[in-house]
């Protein structure tokens, strides 16, 4: 039994924590949060040329070659950092839909622009409120040709090319869709969180690739979102731990009659909660990372109580973070809030928490697994 | 047990209605629900919250409470409360007047002396001069008697010096109640004494926050050398902390749990997003959370009235109230985080991107302001456990100790 | 507006709950707990002579003619001293449903008894464990004769008759059959509560008298839920009022670490919580007896929330109070765990929270009120 | 990352399930659930308890990781956990030696003198002798050390007073492990002072305890003039408060968050039973709870895996401990809470009347004491408040005053 992370990827965590700790403090974030800039396009070639972007491509194709741990422990620093760049659209979904799903020559001609950071991938699939994303695509390809509407596409409008789940001769399927051709508009559309860009994407006839079989698309679907969501989790885990950090400090230093915060009892109890929902997290996403790493049947399983463990725990004590801070946490000025938003949008952009619970029934009801 | 109004209520309810009738226009049904508009220090938006005002003062249907010689009806309380249930059917301006005819007015009018009474409160109440609070500072909040703002006595003035938080309106104000320390020698609720001080003096400089939703309402107020006249103190020097209660339990009372969005607005949500290819509204999930928002709800609404109840029978409702904010802030938060979650990945849009035009964003993001202003949730349940429970208080680290004495930070 | 109660039905409530005080403090609660004896008799009686069971039946079929407010007055001190009586069976349910669908041959046969307290009624319903009552009846009438079983039938050991459902000709319908006569065969079975009886009621043949118009089961189980939904939550609200009451005066009195345990925040500001809960029930409950004595449309609105927070309420203070109470409350000595048992036995009989939310959605799903 | 054993664990792991095999059952699919078999006070199954423990002895499986020249093997914790792992699969009898092997022989084999370790610990291993604690006090629980039972030296024996509670198996044990006041007017943590008591000396009074559930797994002991020899006093004079966090933190880690039944059972229970006249599990309110729970209960035990993690690479698991136990017998208690509510009506009965033969409601009847045995939620959330976030301790009523001036209950 060794249910832990090794040294050397332990070592790789400190390191991207470091470079993060002093390229996306999170005046980074708050820089991309207040102004038109979609993403900190420094800050992305930094990572690119740290090796993230392409932890788990392999070297054939210009990647770094680790494994799902080594991107595991990145994905959580830079969720610690609320480092403000399409991170996860290019990485979680774009990667690993093509390298899923991707023929030799789809992988020879993304995987080293997506490793080098040259390249944006988003992935494609909502097209209108609610929680049924994959019953409700009427984007619909004939021809090589796509026709529809998506939205909300998260960095779509930074984006260089979408993996668009779309209705094709076979069914649903997948399809790689350069963003910068003929018959693409796109737009910038309001985000919850503006340090992380969401776009509506419109295609007219755009020149659409099959990714994968005709017919496939909901299992590559499901199949890249299970992945997404155990990397998602270290995302969501590394921000809940920071914003947890954050008001252990914040409520110790801020006395109240005569006393730190952190000494009444009542926030005392409520901070122990809160380190048990960040504790089973952490451990939910660690099972996801084994699940992942070792590509094990229980993935879908793993991921179901990664993801949901994570979005709540972090949702919670963002919630928290601001209601501890009193007054000033409720400010533009004081960083509660950019926890607050986040913790919103990425418990929306994969599917929220009720979404996987009902996938984890569908798993566990006839498994007999306890 | 009944919900209809006395027969001398309902003749008042008609003499209002009747008012309302011919001086402003019915809220119709697709008006943009009350409590996603927020802004209101725009100069239209001021005059015209002065004029509305200004005509109801001229009708005699400003401050109803308030003694008939400084230009109110002397009404009972449950008559005011029937007056503000007629007046929100009306399409009225934002009221920036909340805080002085809910605060400042009855604490002047319970502490202060005659001169000032007419001084203050026929302007006050006629909407001329608009008034706002200067108690919280950035290290006193929750632990409000903690503050550090200091005045000292020269001649017939006093001086002032420190910063406060939290002023809502500032900005267009013309008197402000302050509440300031004049002595750091003795316990902390001793030293405090209570001013009206000119927002147009020098050395009063106004700095605007802002919120987490990019909202603007409140301001920080820095004091420099300000000079206040003797004239200008309410009750006995020392004396402040009385009269900061009386304000602040005037300010819960009118504080309630609104803000938080209409169930009817979760379920119109739910009709219009489908979960597993379904219409939300009828996942059983969903269901069972709508049916829960709308049982507090209605809850803290039917405690409203029993407080209603307990007010027309002319009795004066005391620290109960505080469950209105404290269930009901706590319940607006979580409907606006469900009915994001609803939205599934556009859950993640905000304003016109989002459904029903981001009302729910906006909400998820105004609320916690809700849960904090006028009282956090622990400041509620403290409330509670002591003055409703009567369990015993918190051991006090700043008990019997002078004000200058007390620790404010860690030990360095 | 004065929406509270009249002085004279705080007088009847004082009185009722000066009554119990002296014939039912929890020690006869106990005594049925732990014995064979399936309800306090003498209690019983006493109640009756009170006028209780009658509270609402009209003078001129033998009861007090009183109004549901009173009754409620009463239910409410019949909860808070945990009467082992079958009250709730016999005047919230039977006595209910003959008031609403009684021919006046049947109110002229059963009303005078019910009042008395010679008769004790009950109203059988369920066949199965599972939140489906209504849609799981299988018991049958034809030619006058009911063949079937239910279970659990609360008192359905001691009552006279029962108010069964079952399909008939026309569908859903009720049906009036004496328990002490041929076809019916009844045990006792195991109470979760045994302060509270259980039984399982089987019918061969057994003769059974339509209550109400064939068909009109489905209908008039619902009018007569809505009705004893108001009711049981003014028991429920006693009920959470005593628990909560014994837990602020045992906090108050129990020391540790030099001081009350009541004084410690953790502990005080669940109490505050637990007093909001408290009083949104009260609030709730109130209004349901409102929108009864008035036969108010929106009487089904006002019974769910009623029954959900009364639900939710006791049982969320019953389990504090074991858990505040501490190791004494894990005893059988200690009074928390009757009012442990009861919360969830109220809470079960006339369908769970759930059954009444999904109830209120589909009532304020299309109303648009607010 | 590797759920899978080191290969030395394997071969130790391949070792212990050969001596189960061949000394063994394995429990079979329909056996009943273990954590519903709570009998353990019948001569029967404290014989066959007594056996099985002697025939581990005898193998060397008894306290593994204990000293062998006491009859362990001077095992790993991780292999202790392994071996537990292992023996969970078999057919065995309740084990009435937890407190004995878990508790009483750690502190002795700790703080005890070579002469001690001698005379008890062999036959404390073997199971020939039963051990009980004696710790808490009616007026003693969460504030343990406000325990007011007294020892007085009388020559070479000590004399004892006072009523301790919650005694597991006392009526059929042999030893006790005691703390007592030895001194009043010294510090309340200062006057204490452990022994071991045989629980067949005279004037001790056993009384069982009837639990909530009509379980009798814990007595009253009554220490009327009982005399200890001062030889069976453990560590100094006054040290006893020391000695007994060492048998505390031996007693959180060895109770976890069991008892609370399976998702699993909850899924049969959820398919067995209607909600609107289909399966309860296609009911999508209860798929959302059913899923919380799996993924609260699999989030414990993957908290579990990284404690195991720490101990087979060498290292003590801290306070941190208390998660399992905090979050575990919540989730227990609401889940059966939320299988009572899935029966309906059905859910006011019990035993062999309800669902699934009453395991849901016996759950509920015992997870009461699950949430306050071995620490209450609350001490736990001191604990990690405290311990493992390193947050101020609660200001303290009773600290610097001699134990007898420490208020104890109202002021009368």
């Amino acid at each position: 039994m060794n249910f832990d992370f090794s040294d050397d990827q332990k070592l790789l965590q400190k390191t991207a924590r470091d470079y993060l700790a002093e390229h996306s403090p999170l005046t980074v974030c708050r820089e991309v949060l207040e102004t038109d800039q979609p993403y900190a396009v420094e800050l992305w070639k930094g990572a690119a040329e740290m090796g993230w972007q392409g932890a788990v491509i392999p070297e054939e194709f210009g990647g770094a070659g680790f494994g799902h741990l080594e991107l595991a422990m990145i994905a959580e620093e830079v969720g610690r950092a609320l480092a403000p760049i399409p991170f996860s659209s290019s990485v979680y979904f774009a990667t690993e839909a093509i390298l899923k799903a991707g023929s030799d020559a789809q992988k020879k001609k993304y995987l080293p622009a997506l490793a080098s950071g040259e390249a944006i991938g988003t992935f494609a699939l909502a097209e209108k409120p609610g929680q049924s994303d994959v019953e409700n695509v009427e984007a619909r390809v004939s021809g090589g040709k796509l026709c529809g509407t998506k939205v909300p596409v998260p960095d779509g409008d930074v984006a260089t090319f979408a993996v668009v789940a779309a209705q094709g001769d076979g069914g649903l399927s997948l399809y790689l869709v350069d963003l910068d051709t003929e018959g693409v508009s796109r737009e910038s559309i309001t985000s919850f969180d503006p340090s992380r860009s969401m776009a509506r994407v419109e295609f007219s006839d755009a020149s659409a690739e099959l990714l994968g079989k005709p017919g496939e698309g909901a299992a590559l679907v499901s199949h890249v979102l299970d992945r997404a969501a155990v990397l998602m989790a270290f995302e969501q885990l590394g921000a809940a731990q920071a914003c947890f950090d954050d008001t252990i400090a914040f409520t110790q230093g801020r006395y109240a009659f005569g006393r730190p915060v952190a000494s009444f009892q009542a926030i005392k109890h409520r901070l122990a909660d809160m380190w048990c929902e960040l504790e089973l997290a952490r451990s939910n996403a660690y099972y996801g990372a084994w699940a992942l790493s070792n590509e094990e049947d229980e993935l879908t399983v793993a991921a179901c109580i990664a993801r949901i463990q994570a979005s709540e725990a972090f949702d919670d004590l963002a919630v928290e973070m601001v209601q501890m801070h009193g007054g000033v946490g409720y400010t533009w000025e004081y960083d509660c809030h950019l926890f607050y938003r986040r913790a919103k949008l990425l418990a929306a952009v994969l599917g929220t928490p009720a979404v996987w619970k009902h996938k984890l029934i569908d798993r566990i009801a006839d498994a007999g697994e306890d | 047990m009944d919900f209809n109004d006395t027969p001398e209520e309902a003749t008042f309810r008609a003499e209002a209605r009747a008012w309302l009738d011919a001086n402003a226009e019915l809220r119709r049904p697709d008006d943009r629900p009350a409590d996603v508009l927020s802004e209101r220090t725009s100069p239209e938006i001021i005059a015209a919250s002065q004029a509305w005002q200004k005509k109801k003062a001229d009708g005699g249907w400003a401050c109803l409470t308030w003694p008939t010689e400084y230009g109110g009806r002397a009404a009972t309380s449950i008559q005011n409360v029937i007056w503000g249930q007629e007046e929100a059917r009306y399409r009225t301006p934002p009221n920036i007047f909340g805080i002085g005819t809910g605060m400042c007015g009855p604490t002047i009018l319970t502490h202060g002396n005659d001169d000032q009474k007419a001084k203050w409160i026929p302007k006050l109440l006629s909407g001329e001069e608009i008034w706002c609070q200067l108690f919280s500072e950035p290290s006193a909040g929750s632990d409000l008697a903690g503050l550090r703002s200091t005045a000292v006595r020269d001649g017939d003035d006093w001086v002032v010096n420190g910063q406060k938080i939290w002023t809502t309106g500032a900005q267009f104000c013309d008197w402000g109640i302050l509440v300031v320390r004049s002595d750091a020698n003795v316990a902390k609720h001793s030293g405090l004494t209570y001013f009206v001080v000119d927002m147009h003096s020098p050395g009063v400089e106004i700095r605007p926050i802002t919120q987490i939703n990019r909202g603007q309402g409140f301001n920080e107020v820095f004091f420099t050398d300000v000079r206040i006249p003797d004239a200008h103190r309410i009750s006995e020097v020392g004396n402040g902390w009385a009269v900061a209660i009386t304000t602040l339990m005037n300010e819960r009372a009118s504080i309630g749990g609104g803000g938080g969005g209409s169930v009817n607005d979760l379920i119109r949500l739910a009709k219009s997003v489908e979960i597993d290819g379904r219409p939300a509204i009828e996942d059983s999930a969903v269901r069972q959370q709508i049916a829960r928002f709308y049982t507090r709800i209605k809850g803290v609404k039917m405690t409203g009235n029993r407080t209603l109840s307990a007010l027309s029978q002319g009795k004066t409702p005391g620290p109960e109230a505080s469950l209105g904010k404290l269930v009901g802030a706590k319940v607006a938060q979580e409907m606006a985080s469900f009915a994001i979650e609803l939205q599934g990945a556009a859950g993640a849009l905000d304003r016109d991107a989002a459904a029903q035009g981001g009302d729910w964003q906006g909400r998820y993001l105004a609320i916690p302001g809700l849960r904090i202003a006028g009282g956090t949730d622990e400041i509620l349940r403290n409330i509670i456990s002591e003055r409703v429970l009567g369990l015993p208080p918190e051991s006090r680290a700043d008990k019997g100790i002078a004000f200058k004495d007390i620790p404010t930070g860690p030990p360095s």
